[in-house]
């Protein structure tokens, strides 16, 4: 903020004219390359891809189960939430191939001849800082299972598990697009999509620091 | 969650430990590591760097022998209300990773919101915080013991006594399958509640008559730590010892305690 | 148009407008702090079905029930078994600690072999058929040459079952060289056999007591069944039952008693016999009892009390005044149901015979024997074995006497006398050694005639799960599951008046290539063939199991534990009828029995008393502490890898000594740098140190923390009964 | 001189070479200190002394330190621009250089000493208004932002980058609102001074702190922002003064630094007045009323006693205040040196109480006094931003025309 101003050092304008659409050219380049490359490429970089361990019908098991999505994802009694079968619960159809499904060969041969669980990727997995109770959101919130993991059940193949390069995340958790904009409840699954429910408890808004639940109401 | 849990009362999750039954065999603290998934390190002799939720301190009336007596005085987090729910470690704590939920009057830790400023543990006058100084390293293969209902924490972060609320957390999941909407006083009890040998602690809602440390509390020998600062704890202690009682909080030379 | 600076600036401008604009920056903020909370290094632990399983933890003597917490095939958590009638749920520090001994750094993967010298811990990994066939070669060869009598066995183990398999064993092998290392129980087994008469368990009615003098017990410090005594307490302080401990520091028992009698170290059987002679003196005897089922008071016990054990005489032996004496004796004899227990800290080494007797003759002196809230003889009935016939050489074998003179086969063991006589080289000389669940080369007193006794030991094998001490020190390891891996029989616990009966069965599949100790000896016995194979003919421990707990075995495998809480002690004219109360065991002179045992050392050129004492915080015997206990230690026993020694600080000021400084503790049996630690807790001119600490083997979380006092501290045989009975040392404490 | 035509106009400036020597030894100190910081952030704060007792310790000490001393950017702008004190405009440039390097140091400790750094913009994103620290934190990066602005004029002052047109031109017009600028960072500073007077002041829990205030405001808040307005102009005399001595050079004038010595006296002579009334009441009504003598926090341990309270209030305050608004006092040169290191010495002294001896005194009654030291990890780091303060005003000093006066009072023949 020095005082004295020696306007007469200022140098005289540059001369040569006509530069500015140049310069506004370069601009516009420069502004459209990185948004290529931040809504493009930034994307691709940050996913990766990997196939389920064996392709699954849920349309085709839907219709011979007896109890809809309950009859293999089911709750156990001490009231936690069973996930994704494990051999035990497919053994009973499945010791020996059914049908001619490719898929169902070897998933009978590499893990229900040898005993090994089935590594399924779960696309709906929270971080383990968060306690999930699918008792309070079924059982007693009556909530459907569409409104968290979308038309699971109508699907005849398994799609493929993206996860974040650098969060280890399931795509499903900050949604597949990448500006986060989601048009069905499922979309995303971040902090703020829970709470947009919960806000809604109002007798149980009990932290005085956020006005919301406690937040050891979802993490652990 | 639509549907509104209008029945609820809230409650005031708090404990009663008996000074004289309590032997200091460090049960508790150990149960709470082993529940917690409290990590250990080579040496753990440096005291202001060990990580325990659950510390047992040792009090003396500071007389010569034969005159000297020493009482154990187990110390969780002593989920301060403080005013209206102003603990003072929740109040500091400048990203809303710890706060008091009037629900059950349990001061929660989100090791994942910390960002380790430490602040809180500066406000806490109990020493019941505790700072992750090193990163968590178990022996090979001993991480088979870890218990999947407690995170375990990264280097960096604040972590404390969080009154075992994932036990809370499974009993109402347990109850929901079952139709119910309430637990009852046995279903959610701290690990070292469940473990003292001595039967010592008693844990409970301080707001229900039903539970045990509803009477306890008004035993007239029972006291809190530090009162006089405002703390306004859920932990009460009782003690037929005048000196133990006294050592409780602080008094001026002429001042002598209500209790 | 010339492209100049300008539109260079304008470029980065834009891109940078751009970037902004994009999720680029903003995603990577959020992700690279979401990574932050989830680094890779950070265990996950993994989710799965929880189930509960039951069992019993052996650990110590105490037989409390375990409820283990599993998700899928993972144990992640021990709790107390809240059915189980001797702990209620409770359960100790060390039983919680359970699951770190058994995914622990320090187990034994697999039969190991030694390679390079003895301790220098290089070690070569071998099939269990190598290991067994080493073995059974090894004992073969000594029976082929006739010498069956130089293979010796120390075992520390809980299992009835596996304790009477290796009697067997050395019957059928022909050795009577067999060590169970004996603790308070084994001590009050025998005072009860020379007193009450017959074979009995001691048992202590606590729950229903009015009164209990503690003669140096550590009641409240892991004595006996801990858990259970810290009920106990709970119990007494609710029903206001007073608890007197008599002691010479300020131990966590002491601090809970109603009364603390700072006596002078190693006097509490003076004591007791002072206030037998108020009891006398002032007849607050209970006649009906003393008059009609004892013999031997006028003559031997009365004489001798009144002569040398007067209020006055007494107050100058122990240190408390006479008043107290009198006052201590009249609230025993008029309280009711008065119990006097003894047994030092937690009784893991018997102590001297004539402690055990005087307390014993003060609960027979207000006739609280076989009496509700009073002392039980207890007996738990189990199908006997039959006999084994033993061949020619195991005869000639079990002719030689034991080298700890005690008596064969299964009687009283003297691992004390063994190790001396061992060291000695007299006598004939040990082969070959099996030690299984135990490790005296630590918890042994002398832990240097141990070694040296050891040394001359050309064949030792080690049964431990753990790499500790005496197993770093042997030759070949066949490591044994953990009692979370195997099944077990646990027969009686330690100090209940109930007769007990449980079966500690395996929660989680075992970790390590381990094989019980009873299968191998089985498969030893069979390779040994001839009477060996006939008398082991089992085929495998379980079956051992079974024959040995009969139709029982079944039932446990659900129960757990059996427990006859209808259980009521024998009435007096069953017990001593026929043979009645002895204050003094017949053909023993009376003044022997009640001479006190010294302490070793002169006073002039060591001033102090050393003391070992027992925390609930230290595991002291065969199982080495586990971390979460090692944390949990107070920083005034352990600070970095220094033991610290407790000191009264008027002793420490007049040495010249502050808290935290170094020092040198010397003792007539060795010296090692400690720190002291000033404690107004304890009596001048005794210094104390923690027993569980000071260990040469193990890994990081505990080798090579602290001091092991067994080192410091002598043998000393009870002239008696011959048990360990050192409760200390003199000492001296130097500058360092 | 190579780099002759980067030297402003009228000035003599020492050989290159000589300068390059002088940017390697205390480039030297500089990366040890990165050297330290890396370690911290990549092996964790286990490479520091702190510990569960000391959570807050040297580090946050030296933020407190830092901006009290940087206060005199602030409270000088305040005097010039608000309040028309015109001459200051000697000495005001060197003044928020001075500040702008002790703020951009407080923002890289607080770097250094959170545990998860990558995640420290949880304060500002998930700020808890009710936390003093979530307050500063605004506030600090807020002012910082201001200085900067306030900085950038003068940086286009060198000669080449004045040639620009369009650089002459902002630094021109940007001096033209400065007033503007000057009024915000008064009032951000007097918030941020404040909330970290109110850090420790809030502590309820901790009575040697606690202090009871206005709303939600401790008295430490109030009394923050008046020392850091009285006693920062003594850190930047002081500062000038070390450079005078340094470069050999008279560069302002006597009038000028005797005015703001005489205004920082008086600031200090009110500050130290308000301290003494806040002390007394808190040793006889607060401490009290919790159950504490204020001798409890003075005794029983080996360093912080009663030494330490006389050292700040009487030798760190009083002293240097009655010097300071005596003109005999202010206008000698040795008892002005005096009064202004004293000063300086006190104010460190009072934000090092508030932070560690809070931290030291036991609460509960049955625990001890925990004393700490700093590992050479937190020295090293702390002492970071000094060199990079050193090298900053070097280059600044060499290349901008810092002190208007320096050409007239050192004229080259």
């Amino acid at each position: 903020m020095s005082e004295h101003e020696h306007m007469d050092a200022a140098p005289h304008e540059s001369e040569d004219h006509g530069s500015g659409g140049m310069v506004f050219l370069f601009f516009l380049i420069g502004l459209a390359a990185s948004l290529i490359v931040g809504w493009v490429i930034f994307p691709k970089l940050l996913y990766s891809q990997k196939n389920q361990p064996i392709d699954f019908n849920h349309v085709l098991h839907n219709g011979l189960v007896s109890d809809g999505c309950a009859s293999c994802h089911f709750f156990r009694e001490d009231g936690t939430f069973s996930g994704s079968p494990t051999l035990a619960q497919c053994i009973d159809c499945h010791s020996d191939v059914q049908g001619e499904s490719e898929e169902e060969k070897r998933f009978v041969e590499e893990y229900v001849k040898k005993g090994i669980e089935v590594p399924w990727l779960i696309y709906a997995r929270q971080p383990n800082c968060v306690f999930f109770s699918h008792a309070a959101h079924v059982k007693i919130a009556k909530m459907e299972c569409v409104t968290c993991h979308g038309e699971m059940g109508e699907t005849e193949h398994l799609r493929p598990y993206e996860y974040n390069r650098i969060t280890g995340y399931s795509r499903d958790i900050w949604g597949h697009n990448i500006a986060g904009i989601k048009h069905h409840t499922w979309d995303r699954m971040k902090m703020d999509d829970c709470s947009e429910c919960h806000q809604q408890k109002k007798d149980m808004l009990g932290s005085v620091q956020t006005q919301k639940e406690g937040c050891f109401v979802c993490h652990k | 969650m639509k549907n509104e849990h209008s029945h609820q009362t809230t409650k005031k999750f708090g404990m009663v430990i008996n000074l004289d039954l309590c032997t200091g065999c460090g049960s508790c603290m150990v149960a709470c590591m082993a529940e917690n998934n409290v990590p250990f390190k080579p040496d753990e002799t440096d005291k202001l760097k060990s990580i325990t939720w659950m510390r047992v301190y040792r009090l003396t009336n500071g007389k010569p022998f034969p005159e000297t007596d020493i009482c154990y005085l187990p110390r969780p987090c002593q989920h301060c209300e403080g005013h209206e729910g102003h603990s003072p470690c929740v109040s500091v704590c400048p990203a809303t990773a710890t706060d008091y939920d009037s629900q059950t009057g349990i001061v929660s830790q989100i090791y994942t919101r910390c960002f380790g400023c430490r602040y809180c543990m500066a406000a806490c006058p109990y020493h019941a915080r505790y700072f992750n100084w090193y990163d968590p390293v178990w022996p090979d293969g001993m991480e088979k013991y870890l218990n999947p209902n407690v995170s375990p924490r990264m280097r960096g972060v604040v972590e404390k006594c969080s009154f075992c609320y994932h036990r809370y957390q499974a009993a109402k999941d347990r109850a929901y399958v079952e139709g119910q909407r309430e637990i009852a006083e046995e279903d959610y009890q701290t690990a070292c509640t469940q473990a003292c040998p001595a039967g010592a602690i008693t844990f409970g809602d301080l707001n229900n008559p039903e539970h045990a440390v509803y009477k306890l509390k008004q035993d007239p020998r029972a006291f809190r730590l530090l009162e006089r600062l405002g703390t306004n704890p859920k932990v009460y202690y009782i003690s037929s010892k005048e000196w133990v009682r006294k050592a409780g909080d602080n008094y001026l030379p002429d001042e002598k305690p209500k209790k | 148009m010339k492209i100049d600076r300008r539109c260079f600036l304008s470029l980065a401008v834009g891109a940078g407008a751009g970037i902004a604009l994009s999720p680029l920056p903003w995603k990577l903020t959020d992700d690279v702090s979401i990574w932050s909370q989830n680094w890779p290094w950070t265990p996950v632990p993994k989710r799965g079905e929880a189930k509960t399983v039951h069992s019993i933890c052996t650990l110590c003597p105490g037989g409390c029930g375990i409820s283990v917490r599993k998700i899928d095939d993972r144990a992640v958590k021990i709790e107390g078994m809240k059915t189980h009638p001797v702990n209620q749920g409770g359960i100790c520090a060390l039983g919680l600690s359970g699951l770190q001994l058994l995914y622990g750094p320090t187990r034994v993967k697999g039969p190991l072999k030694r390679v390079g010298d003895r301790g220098k811990g290089q070690w070569m990994p071998i099939s269990w058929d190598q290991a067994i066939r080493e073995v059974t070669e090894k004992l073969a060869a000594i029976r082929k040459a006739g010498r069956p009598q130089s293979v010796a066995w120390i075992s520390g183990a809980s299992s009835n079952t596996l304790n009477l398999l290796l009697d067997r064993f050395s019957q059928a092998y022909g050795t009577p060289n067999g060590m169970r290392l004996p603790t308070l129980e084994d001590a009050y087994a025998l005072t009860v056999s020379l007193m009450n008469g017959g074979k009995a368990r001691i048992g202590f009615d606590f729950e229903h007591a009015g009164y209990v003098l503690s003669l140096g017990a550590g009641l409240l410090d892991g004595w006996g069944s801990p858990v259970r005594m810290f009920k106990a307490n709970a119990h007494w302080k609710a029903a206001g039952v007073k608890l007197v401990q008599v002691e010479p520091r300020l131990s966590r028992t002491a601090a809970k008693a109603d009364t603390w009698i700072s006596v002078n170290p190693g006097t509490e059987a003076a004591l007791a016999l002072g206030m037998a002679h108020v009891i006398l003196t002032e007849s607050l005897y209970k006649a009906d009892f003393v008059d009609s089922y004892t013999e031997g008071l006028m003559e031997g016990f009365r004489n001798i009390v009144l002569a040398d054990f007067s209020p006055e005489a007494v107050a100058k032996v122990t240190g408390v005044d006479a008043a107290t004496i009198t006052m201590l004796a009249r609230e025993f004899a008029k309280a009711k149901r008065p119990i006097a227990v003894c047994g030092r800290g937690q009784g893991t080494l018997p102590g001297s015979l004539d402690l055990f007797i005087a307390t014993h003759a003060l609960n027979a002196l207000v006739g609280n024997l076989n009496q509700p809230g009073g002392v039980w003889m207890v007996r738990e009935e189990i199908p006997s074995w039959p006999d084994v016939q033993p061949d020619s050489v195991a005869k000639a074998g079990l002719g030689y006497p034991r080298l700890d003179g005690g008596r064969t086969p299964a009687g009283i063991s003297l691992p004390n006398r063994f190790i001396q006589a061992v060291a000695s080289g007299k006598d004939y000389p040990v082969e070959a050694l099996l030690v299984v669940e135990s490790n005296p080369l630590y918890t042994l007193n002398d832990t240097a005639l141990v070694r040296q006794a050891f040394s001359k030991i050309p064949f030792i094998v080690s049964f431990s799960s753990f790499m500790d001490d005496t197993a770093a020190w042997s030759d070949l390891i066949l490591p044994n599951p953990i009692y979370l891996e195997r099944a077990d029989d646990v027969v009686g616990v330690s100090g209940y008046p109930y007769p007990t009966i449980a079966l500690s069965q395996p929660v989680v599949k075992p970790q390590c290539n381990t094989r019980p100790v009873g299968d191998v000896l089985l498969q030893i016995g069979k390779g040994l063939g001839d009477s060996v194979a006939t008398a082991l003919a089992w085929k495998d421990f379980n079956a051992c199991l079974e024959s040995s707990l009969g139709e029982r075995f079944k039932s446990l495998k659900k129960a757990v534990v059996w427990v006859d809480k209808g259980y009521q002690p024998a009435a007096w004219d069953e017990v001593f009828a026929t043979e009645r109360f002895s204050f003094i065991p017949k053909g023993i002179a009376a003044d022997a029995v009640l001479k006190p045992v010294g302490v070793p050392g002169d006073a002039g050129s060591f001033p102090l008393t050393l003391m070992a004492y027992d925390t609930m915080r230290l595991s002291n015997g065969y199982i080495g502490n586990p971390p979460f206990l090692t944390k949990i230690l107070e920083d005034t026993v352990l600070k970095q890898t220094d033991g610290l020694v407790e000191i009264n600080p008027k002793t420490a000021k007049s040495l010249g000594f502050d808290e935290g400084d170094r020092a040198q503790i010397e003792t007539p049996k060795g010296k090692a740098l400690v720190k002291v630690h000033l404690d107004d807790g304890i009596m001048p001119g005794v210094v104390a140190m923690p027993r569980g600490l000071g260990h040469e083997a193990y890994d990081a979380y505990l080798a090579g923390k602290g001091i092991n006092v067994n080192n410091l501290i002598a043998s000393v045989n009870d002239p008696v009964s011959g048990f360990e009975a050192a409760w200390g040392i003199r000492a001296k404490l130097s500058k360092a | 001189m190579i780099d002759a035509a980067l030297i402003p106009n009228g000035v003599k400036r020492c050989s290159f070479g000589k300068f390059l020597l002088g940017l390697a030894v205390v480039g030297a100190v500089l990366l040890w200190g990165v050297y330290a910081m890396l370690l911290c952030w990549f092996k964790g704060l286990n490479q520091t002394n702190m510990n569960d007792y000391y959570g807050f310790a040297l580090w946050i000490w030296a933020d407190l330190a830092v901006i009290a001393l940087g206060g005199g950017a602030f409270f000088s702008g305040f005097l010039k621009y608000l309040t028309g004190k015109d001459e200051l405009k000697n000495i005001i440039n060197y003044a928020v250089l001075i500040g702008f390097i002790c703020y951009s140091s407080a923002l890289l400790i607080l770097a250094i000493d959170v545990g998860q750094p990558l995640r420290s913009w949880f304060i500002f994103w998930h700020a808890n208004v009710h936390s003093m620290l979530t307050e500063v934190a605004f506030c600090l990066s807020c002012y910082f932002g201001v200085l900067t602005i306030e900085f950038i004029p003068l940086i286009l002052e060198n000669r080449q980058l004045n040639k620009i047109s369009f650089f002459h031109h902002l630094a021109h017009n940007m001096h033209e609102i400065m007033a503007v600028f000057a009024a915000t960072g008064a009032f951000l500073s007097f918030f941020h001074q404040g909330s970290l007077g109110g850090v420790s002041g809030v502590l309820f829990g901790r009575p040697f702190a606690y202090r009871e205030g206005l709303f939600i405001w401790p008295w430490t808040f109030f009394l923050f922002t008046w020392s850091a307005a009285a006693y920062g102009p003594c850190f930047t005399l002081l500062i000038t003064k070390i450079t005078e001595l340094i470069s050999g050079k008279k560069l302002v004038k006597d009038n000028v630094i005797e005015l703001l010595a005489k205004i920082s006296g008086w600031m200090m002579a009110t500050y130290i007045v308000a301290k003494i009334i806040d002390t007394i009441y808190w040793a006889t009504v607060t401490a009290p009323s919790k159950g504490f003598l204020v001798s409890d926090f003075y005794s029983n341990n080996a360093f912080y006693g009663m030494w330490i309270l006389i050292a700040e209030i009487l030798f760190g305050g009083v002293v240097p205040a009655l010097i300071l608004i005596t003109p005999a006092g202010r206008k000698n040169p040795k008892a002005r040196t005096l009064a202004i290191v004293l000063a300086v010495i006190g104010v460190c002294i009072n934000r090092w109480v508030m932070v560690l001896q809070t931290m030291a005194a036991p609460v509960m009654s049955f625990d001890r006094w925990a004393l700490y030291y700093p590992s050479w990890q937190e020295v090293a780091t702390t002492v970071l931003p000094v060199a990079y303060g050193a090298i900053l005003i070097m280059i600044c000093y060499r290349y901008l025309p810092i002190f208007p006066q320096e050409p007239e009072l050192n004229p080259i023949d």
